[in-house]
């Protein structure tokens, strides 16, 4: 396994080299330019801006010597529309929020689809079931900025009880908060007569299930309390997501739970909170797995929305303008640092699959 | 009818078919899905307005608001005095007496006033003349008669103030009015047939035969020279209401359907046969290849592909066709590695070996025998891409990022509902901008997922449930 | 009009010269009518009324976007511009009403009389916020710096002064070419090469405004950071996040210091239109400078809402290179065909006015140019006499405009238009903005939608760039009687006869020239809270921050109030 | 409950299930004991109702769909009666099964070690460390080599008959009284069919532990079972000592099945297999529903289902069967192709 994801971390480079390159030979064949404004400046003044930031030069010796920066000094260049600011500047102050909200977002979507899809799976054909797969169904269907817009309707204007945007986090006591709900969990695993104290995997899982749901339901209290410009944005973006997880573990889980191994393992005389959660929730829940790769990279684009909608200075916010701004080197900057991320969530979800299913072996 | 009595000869996909029959939902599903296409192909016909021509004064009418329509031919000739006489009785009545008309026109360049009078139900609320913003009061001369858009109304010379009573002859309902005293000079030789709508006790509307739109030639009652009842009175409803420009949201809808389903079925298109053909080849073609194809996809994979597509969609002239590439280019990823998959498994059943033996050519054996085995892949694919096309071109229009149809921009549903949000007021006002492309959307969306999942169960009966 | 105001500053200054310099280190009690510490006398600008004392004064904005920069020389749009109006203080500043220029860090100026030469006294007691004096030296360091600075794209602003226009396009290194010295550290003398009746107004724009020479030598890009920066304006800059907000405190250091009123602004950068509105219904700002296309008949409903007459003229370019529309007879054909009223009140709704003419009405002593208006049988009768009856044989032409949802609305008025007028089908072709201004530069249009905002309340702002070869011209039409009127008018310092020559040549342009199509003139809508006070309508949307105050509290400065800080 | 009477006792077991096309009766009806220690076959081709029987007996089949009557007594008590905590002790404490594939019914995510000590922790108390020298000693007696450190591989990591061992482990692992064995050798290899049923008849022998085995062979029952009862449409249709039902066949689908299996004590000129398909569950014909395939069917098979009865002597062991003819008496409608039984 270490290998594994050694030889995949060695291929991150070569990844974000053609994204790269792509990347600046697509913004370098858009027309426009990003020092055109509405009024014209004389030539001689364009002259002068173009010399300042290189533009003068060919574009392949720009590129060499944006590579150039990039590897030796990290230095993603300045920012061609934010003249006060370099990229590494405004990345740095859009990464934080950004990631704030996709993490909020995404333990929002998995608590909620994984609580849905397994309660769903286990009660099929309830009332809870076709309720829940209904409104995953429509919840997949229904774009986020309409969500958004709707949710700030009833919640900020009508029923007054949250803030319309703005982004005021509180982080003091999310990461005690984390811990103290991995500890509960841990606890209130133990009581569940899931078998033997020692070591089981179904232990672990509950462990990590029910910890990441309670982390999810504190930080949520925690967020209405401390910072509640988060909660309307954090939903928005999480429930396609909820979605369609809840649809994927539901599936997942139908199929394990008809599996003849989960017979046997109610032959066993288990209890069935103990066949599901130990027998069950781990095949099941691999398609999940699979999709948070993709689900990943939805964060990323949805966030796009969500932070224009509640006005998050997230990383979203830029890169639309920069585009259409032509700020090459923002755009470029951002386009790398979300491969990057990219490259590191598949690779970790890949390694997390690999540890769920002890069938797929990485050589 | 039952399974064991049908005969064992039925292809896998009549056998597809039959399962799929028996699930309702995706049925329904593609039930669905096919009236949308209908209705998007014959948009011209199905569509009860065109969505590009509209009436300011019919602005963010409530869902079924009538249209109270007259539709009246007028053949405009030139050089005829103006008679009083020969005004048409149902213009001074306001309303027609439940038929159509057609009437000569005569046409007097004057010279143009304007003054705008807002009434809300009896009373007058605001008076705005002359390109100025809202006049307190006028003053108007005592040659100057405020002429109401609705002929025969004619307000005598006296300064008008809000809150004045309503001049008799106006019918009073409630409700914002707005009552044109003006007159427009329309070309002395031309000769046309003016179309005139009337709605709330007011002419909506004057179009121009062939022409689009000629909203704003107003034509006096004297104007009118002669009258022949031609057909019956025209009674519109927008159902669905209209939007902030007037346009019916119903006819949009339609229309936009136009965008979003093209789009997604192209976009889908393309995306389909670039990854069935490119996982064919790596799966047939294995080892090193294989290996390297794979491998690039893989690269491929962490490329956060919605800003190529911004990327592409701000780099080229934003049309269709750019799109498609876009949205096709970026999600051709997962049939690929699906199909190579397949092909991973039928490539050693006996039938290729068949063909090996007889000396077939691979190129051919993959055509013929390999990418057709993975058609039941492809289908389903392709109504669970669609969605999430459709969604992708929803969010690249709310970013700005619309685009043209054929030089014309259309709506599409995506462009639609963002401007629905736009609208919605902060009591829910003019919510049926918003509920109703969006219900379009997701009704859609909802059907194409179920017909996916149908058609993943019926195709694949051992694959029921997932996704 | 600038002349009037030019007068009145001088006579007013020249009069209270000797005893204001005695003066100039009067006390302004706080809560006071501030004394009057020069010529102009500011206290008028204090509003009195008591209900502000026990109200706390934090005045939450939302300035729209993120500003691309705080160095006053480098800013270009409208956000900026808004900022710099807090941080920093040029030679003149802006009434708040008016807008004339009066006394900012020159507390007089003489002007001599053949109007080429200003003499700006500074305040002595102006002052840096970090306790330096602000110098004559300060301006011209920073005016210099603002002509070699790459990023600085308005340099323009600086071309009536001799030489610098010089300075940046023959790439003249030798300052003392430029027209501007300092003669006594309080003072110092500006030389145009002709007189420049808007020269004042250009003394309160941000390019000319002063920066700190020690800081930006110091920190380099990174001066504007609040930890950093160090401004001479009414306010200075305490927080700084990006596309959050930026929080603003008074500047202890200003020399008007007694006026100010509020306690801090918090600007926030919502640059969602919908968003922006939705915050302002919830009360979590108190001002909001427009509103979203969709929201505007709601917001026409409330009481808060305001419109006002902005200085702008929208309008659409003909490429006169070309055929068709290198004849006038075809342009004025267009022109004439299209009714701008129906286009103000069915698509626009926001009491925007039909424009006959291309400089913006507002500018006071200006009269408004009434051109031709519409009238489809002349429209259709001069098309007929360019050779096209009926439009008959009618070149294909398209219509150019950058994508946006109310450009789409006015752009499909004027082909249905110009399709019923006159018969000719005209197309849409939409580009995104900067693709839109690369097309327009290379003139590869036949009609181009645009719109101009004015620099400064003068008519030149709106009828120099027709003069030949100017940049923003981009029509290719050139007439050497227009060039001739403007260059005249560009010597007269009698304001009244400028004033006429101007008028003639909007009279040249829009009577049978049209080089390009005026189509109605813009105003300004936005939301206001009641509460705020000092706040005044006027055509350019300036809206000095130094004389607003919260008469009562609202919800916003309540919970600014309430976080904190 | 005496521990004279019989361990298992079904009485008039119906299993039907809801399908959108009306009920599937797959077990209809059935009788049938087991005794302590004993060992009974149940045979029937597919879908005759034989693994549903004993799988409705665990109670493992999901309800709804699958709707139960009549009884299943254990040791007196019905199964039905239950709450999910007495039936929990019931699976795998008292009656462990086998299933049929062992390549789907270990947990593929989970160590072999985990899910042999899992049930021995949950029924038997042990702590983790003495459940796992247990299941190391539970896999050495069904012939595991090394059996402790494999306990930490996963299933994939076993051959096809190793796993069938591990569920044998598995299943006697809490000493049940019962095993049930739903045919546990189909899914492998002949070679090792024979190995693996010798060891769960030895593994039972050695413990006194009842067994029912499920199977379409009767050349597995004859060897391994006192007892056999044949199974037809969910139906018993006969039943009785082992060497009662092979010697003297009275039904006549008995009569089929023996034909199609090869005998090694009887020159047969050629393996006859029973004719006709077995019937839709769901559309069964009125009366016996054997008649169509029968070739001793009378008019009056047609009219009533016959019950079961006994045709044993007087005195001997019960030989029970469901049929109207009795065709020692009675000839064939048509001559059995296959020559004389």
């Amino acid at each position: 396994m270490g290998r594994y994801v050694l030889r995949r971390l060695l291929w991150t480079p070569l990844v974000l080299l053609v994204l790269v390159t792509l990347t600046f030979a697509l913004i370098k064949a858009a027309p426009g330019n990003p020092f055109a404004m509405d009024r014209v400046v004389s030539e001689e003044i364009r002259a002068q801006l173009e010399a300042r930031y290189g533009l003068d030069k060919p574009a392949i010796v720009q590129f060499g010597q944006y590579l150039g920066r990039v590897v030796t000094d990290f230095d993603f260049g300045p920012s061609m529309k934010f003249k006060d600011r370099t990229v590494n500047d405004i990345i740095a102050n859009g990464i934080g929020p950004t990631m704030l909200l996709g993490a909020c977002a995404v333990i929002l979507a998995v608590a909620i689809g994984l609580t849905a899809g397994t309660i769903g799976a286990v009660r099929q054909n309830s009332v809870f079931d076709h309720a829940s797969m209904s409104a995953a169904t429509f919840g997949m269907s229904v774009p986020n900025f309409v969500t958004g817009p709707v949710l700030v309707l009833v919640f900020a204007l009508s029923w007054k009880a949250l803030p319309v945007s703005g982004f005021d986090p509180s982080f003091s006591l999310l990461p005690a908060l984390g811990i103290a709900a991995l500890h509960v969990a841990w606890r209130v695993t133990e009581r569940i007569r899931v078998g033997p104290a020692g070591f089981s995997w179904g232990r672990e899982f509950a462990c990590l299930w029910l910890g990441l749901l309670l982390a999810a339901v504190t930080s949520v209290v925690t967020l209405l309390a401390r910072s509640p410009t988060l909660i309307l944005p954090a939903v928005t973006l999480a429930l396609p997501f909820a979605s369609r997880i809840a649809r994927l573990m539901r599936a997942g889980m139908l199929e394990v739970i008809g599996q003849d191994y989960v017979r046997t393992a109610r032959a066993k005389g288990l209890s069935e909170t103990t066949v599901v959660v130990r027998h069950a929730l781990k095949g099941g829940i691999l398609p999940v797995v699979s999709y948070l790769g993709p689900a990943i990279t939805g964060v990323l684009t949805g966030s796009l929305v969500v932070e224009k909608i509640f006005a998050i200075p997230g990383i979203g916010r830029e890169f639309v303008e920069a585009a259409l701004s032509r700020d090459y080197m923002l755009v470029l900057g951002i386009v790398v640092l979300d491969g990057l991320l990219l490259v590191l969530f598949n690779l970790a979800v890949d390694v997390v699959y690999g540890f769920l299913d002890p069938r797929i072996r990485y050589e | 009818m039952s399974a064991d009595l049908d005969p064992p000869s039925d292809g896998p996909w009549a056998q597809a078919w039959k399962r799929l029959r028996r699930n309702a939902m995706a049925i329904a599903g593609l039930v669905v899905v096919s009236v949308m296409a209908l209705a998007a192909t014959f948009a011209g016909t199905v569509a009860p307005f065109d969505p590009r021509i509209s009436e300011s004064w019919e602005t963010s009418l409530p869902p079924g608001a009538r249209h109270l329509d007259l539709v009246n031919e007028f053949v405009v000739t030139a050089g005829q005095a103006p008679r009083e006489r020969d005004v048409p009785p149902w213009l001074h009545d306001g309303l027609g007496d439940g038929h159509d008309h057609a009437c000569e026109l005569d046409v007097v360049a004057e010279e143009v006033k304007q003054l705008r009078v807002t009434m809300d139900g009896a009373k007058v609320t605001k008076i705005q003349g002359d390109g100025a913003r809202t006049l307190a009061k006028v003053e108007l001369g005592p040659e100057d008669h405020l002429r109401v858009k609705d002929a025969g109304t004619r307000i005598e010379a006296k300064a008008l103030e809000p809150g004045m009573a309503l001049p008799e002859g106006v019918p009073a309902k409630t409700g914002r009015w707005v009552l044109f005293a003006e007159w427009v000079r329309i070309a002395p030789d031309a000769k046309r047939t003016v179309r005139v709508a009337y709605g709330y006790g007011t002419v909506s509307a004057v179009t121009v035969a062939g022409a689009a739109h000629a909203g704003e030639m107003r034509i006096r009652a004297e104007h009118v020279r002669d009258l022949r009842v031609d057909g019956a009175r025209k009674e519109h409803v927008h159902v669905l209401g209209t939007d902030l420009n007037g346009y019916d949201v119903l006819s949009r809808i339609i229309f936009g359907a136009r965008i979003s389903l093209l789009v997604g079925l192209v976009a889908t298109l393309v995306s389909l046969s670039i990854g069935v053909l490119y996982g064919a080849v790596s799966g047939y073609a294995g080892g090193r290849t294989d290996v390297l194809m794979m491998r690039a996809v893989d690269v491929l994979y962490a490329m956060p592909y919605i800003f190529l597509v911004i990327v592409l969609l701000t780099v080229f002239d934003r049309n269709l066709i750019v799109l498609f590439v876009a949205l096709g280019l970026v999600q051709w990823l997962t049939p690929a590695r699906v199909v190579r998959g397949q092909i991973l498994s039928i490539k050693r059943r006996e039938f290729v070996d068949a063909a090996v033996t007889l000396g077939t050519t691979p190129w051919r054996i993959l055509v013929r025998h390999l990418i057709p085995n993975t058609m039941g892949v492809v289908v389903v694919f392709t109504t669970l891409t669609i969605p999430a096309v459709i969604l992708e071109e929803s969010f690249l229009s709310f970013i700005g990022l619309t685009v043209k149809f054929g030089g014309e921009p259309i709506d599409s549903w995506g462009a639609l509902v963002d401007s629905g949000r736009n609208a919605l007021g902060v009591n829910g006002e003019r919510w049926w901008m918003l509920v109703f492309p969006g219900a379009a959307m997701s009704l859609t969306l909802f059907s194409m997922n179920f017909l996916g999942d149908g058609l993943r169960d019926a195709l694949d009966p051992r694959q029921k449930g997932r996704g | 009009m600038r002349f009037r105001a030019f007068a009145y500053a001088l006579t007013l200054l020249s009069a209270f010269a000797a005893t204001a310099a005695a003066e100039d280190e009067g006390k302004k009690p706080e809560g006071a009518p501030p004394a009057d510490p020069a010529g102009f006398d500011f206290s008028t600008l204090f509003e009195p009324g008591d209900g502000w004392r026990s109200t706390r004064q934090i005045f939450v904005w939302n300035n729209e976007t993120e500003p691309e920069t705080l160095d006053p020389a480098v800013m270009t749009g409208v956000t900026e511009h808004q900022l710099a109006l807090a941080l920093f203080e040029g030679l003149a500043s802006h009434h708040p009403e008016t807008l004339e220029p009066i006394p900012g860090a020159a507390w007089k100026w003489d002007v001599s009389a053949d109007g080429t030469v200003y003499t700006f006294h500074l305040r002595k007691d102006a002052r840096w916020s970090n306790g330096d004096p602000l110098t004559a030296e300060d301006f011209r360091w920073s005016w210099e710096r603002a002509l070699r600075e790459p990023n600085c794209q308005y340099k323009e602003m600086f071309f009536p002064i001799r030489g610098a226009e010089a300075f940046v396009e023959a790439n003249e290194k030798d300052w003392s070419t430029v027209g501007v010295a300092v003669t006594s550290p309080h003072t110092l003398t500006v030389t145009l090469h002709t007189p420049c009746a808007y020269f004042l107004e250009l003394c309160a724009f941000e390019t000319l405004m002063p920066v700190h020479r020690r800081t930006l030598e110091q920190f380099g890009q990174l001066w504007t950071r609040p930890e950093n920066i160090v401004v001479n304006g009414p306010f200075a800059l305490d927080v700084w996040k990006p596309r959050d907000r930026i929080e603003m405190v008074p500047n202890a250091k200003w020399w008007n210091r007694g006026i100010v009123r509020l306690e801090r602004m918090v600007i926030r950068a919502i640059d969602d239109q919908s968003t922006s509105y939705n915050e302002y219904l919830s009360g979590g700002v108190d001002w909001i400078r427009s509103i979203a296309a969709g929201k505007v008949t709601d917001a026409q409903q409330q009481a808060d809402y305001y419109v006002q007459p902005y200085l702008g003229t929208y309008f659409f370019r003909f490429n006169t290179t070309e055929p068709p529309f290198d004849d006038p007879k075809v342009r004025k054909a267009f022109n004439q065909a299209i009714d701008k009223r129906v286009i103000c009140e069915t698509v626009l709704k926001a009491g925007q006015v039909p424009a006959t003419g291309i400089v913006s009405p507002g500018i006071h002593g200006f009269p408004e140019f009434k051109g031709p208006g519409y009238d489809p049988v002349k429209a259709r009768a001069l098309l007929a006499e360019a050779g096209f009856p009926e439009g008959k044989g009618f070149p294909k032409v398209d219509v150019l405009y950058n994508t946006s949802e109310s450009h789409k609305q006015v752009c499909e008025k004027l082909v249905e238009m110009w399709k019923t007028n006159l018969g000719v089908t005209v197309t849409l072709r939409n580009c995104e903005w900067k693709v839109y201004l690369e097309e327009t530069r290379k003139l590869s249009y036949s009609i181009q939608r645009a719109g101009w905002i004015g620099d400064y309340a003068d008519p030149a702002t709106f009828l120099d760039m027709w003069c030949t070869g100017r940049g923003n011209n981009n029509t290719g039409w050139s007439s050497a009687a227009y060039d001739d009127l403007l260059a005249r008018s560009t010597k007269e310092t009698d304001p009244a006869k400028r004033y006429a020559l101007l008028a003639e040549a909007e009279k040249l342009l829009c009577t049978d020239e049209f080089p390009f199509m005026p189509i109605y003139f813009y105003v300004n809508q936005g939301m206001l809270r009641p509460e705020v006070r000092g706040w005044h309508e006027n055509i350019r949307d300036l809206h000095p921050f130094q004389y607003l105050f919260l008469a009562g509290p609202t919800k916003a400065s309540a919970a600014a109030a309430g976080s904190g800080k | 409950m005496s521990s004279n009477g019989p361990l298992l006792d079904l009485r008039g077991l119906r299993t039907h299930f809801r399908t959108d096309r009306g009920p599937v009766r797959s077990v209809d009806g059935v009788d049938l004991s087991v005794a302590p220690g004993e060992s009974v076959g149940v045979v029937g081709e597919s879908g005759s109702g034989k693994s549903v029987t004993m799988l409705s007996v665990m109670r493992l089949l999901p309800s709804p769909p699958a709707m139960h009557q009549g009884q299943a007594l254990w040791k007196g008590e019905d199964v039905f009666g239950w709450g999910a905590r007495r039936l929990r002790s019931f699976r795998g404490r008292e009656v462990a099964m086998i299933f049929q594939d062992p390549m789907t019914s270990l947990n593929p995510y989970l160590k072999i070690g985990v899910q042999l000590t899992e049930a021995v922790q949950l029924h038997l108390g042990l702590d983790h460390a003495k459940a796992r020298d247990r299941a190391a000693e539970m896999l050495r007696r069904v012939g595991i080599p090394v059996p402790e450190s494999r306990l930490d591989d996963y299933p994939h990591q076993y051959s096809g008959g190793m796993r069938q061992r591990v569920m044998i482990a598995m299943a006697l692992s809490c000493e049940p009284q019962l095993l049930i064995a739903d045919e546990p050798t189909t899914a492998l290899d002949v070679t090792i069919q024979a190995q693996i049923l010798e060891l769960i008849d030895a593994q039972r022998r050695a413990s006194g532990t009842g067994l029912v085995l499920i199977t379409h062979s009767l050349g597995v029952v004859a060897g391994m079972c006192d007892r056999v009862v044949v199974m037809y449409a969910g139906r018993v249709v006969e039943e009785g000592r082992t060497e009662d039902l092979f010697g003297d066949p009275r039904m006549p689908y008995t009569v089929g099945l023996l034909r199609s299996v090869p005998r090694l004590d009887v020159v047969t000129e050629r393996l006859v297999p029973v004719p006709g398909t077995p019937p839709d569950p769901q559309r069964l014909p009125s009366g016996c529903p054997f008649r169509v395939r029968c070739p001793w069917a009378e008019a009056r098979c047609a009219e009533t289902r016959p019950e079961l009865r006994d045709v044993a002597a007087p005195g001997a062991a019960p030989h029970r069967i469901a049929c109207h003819v009795d065709i020692t008496k009675a000839a064939p409608r048509e001559p059995a192709s296959g020559g004389a039984a």
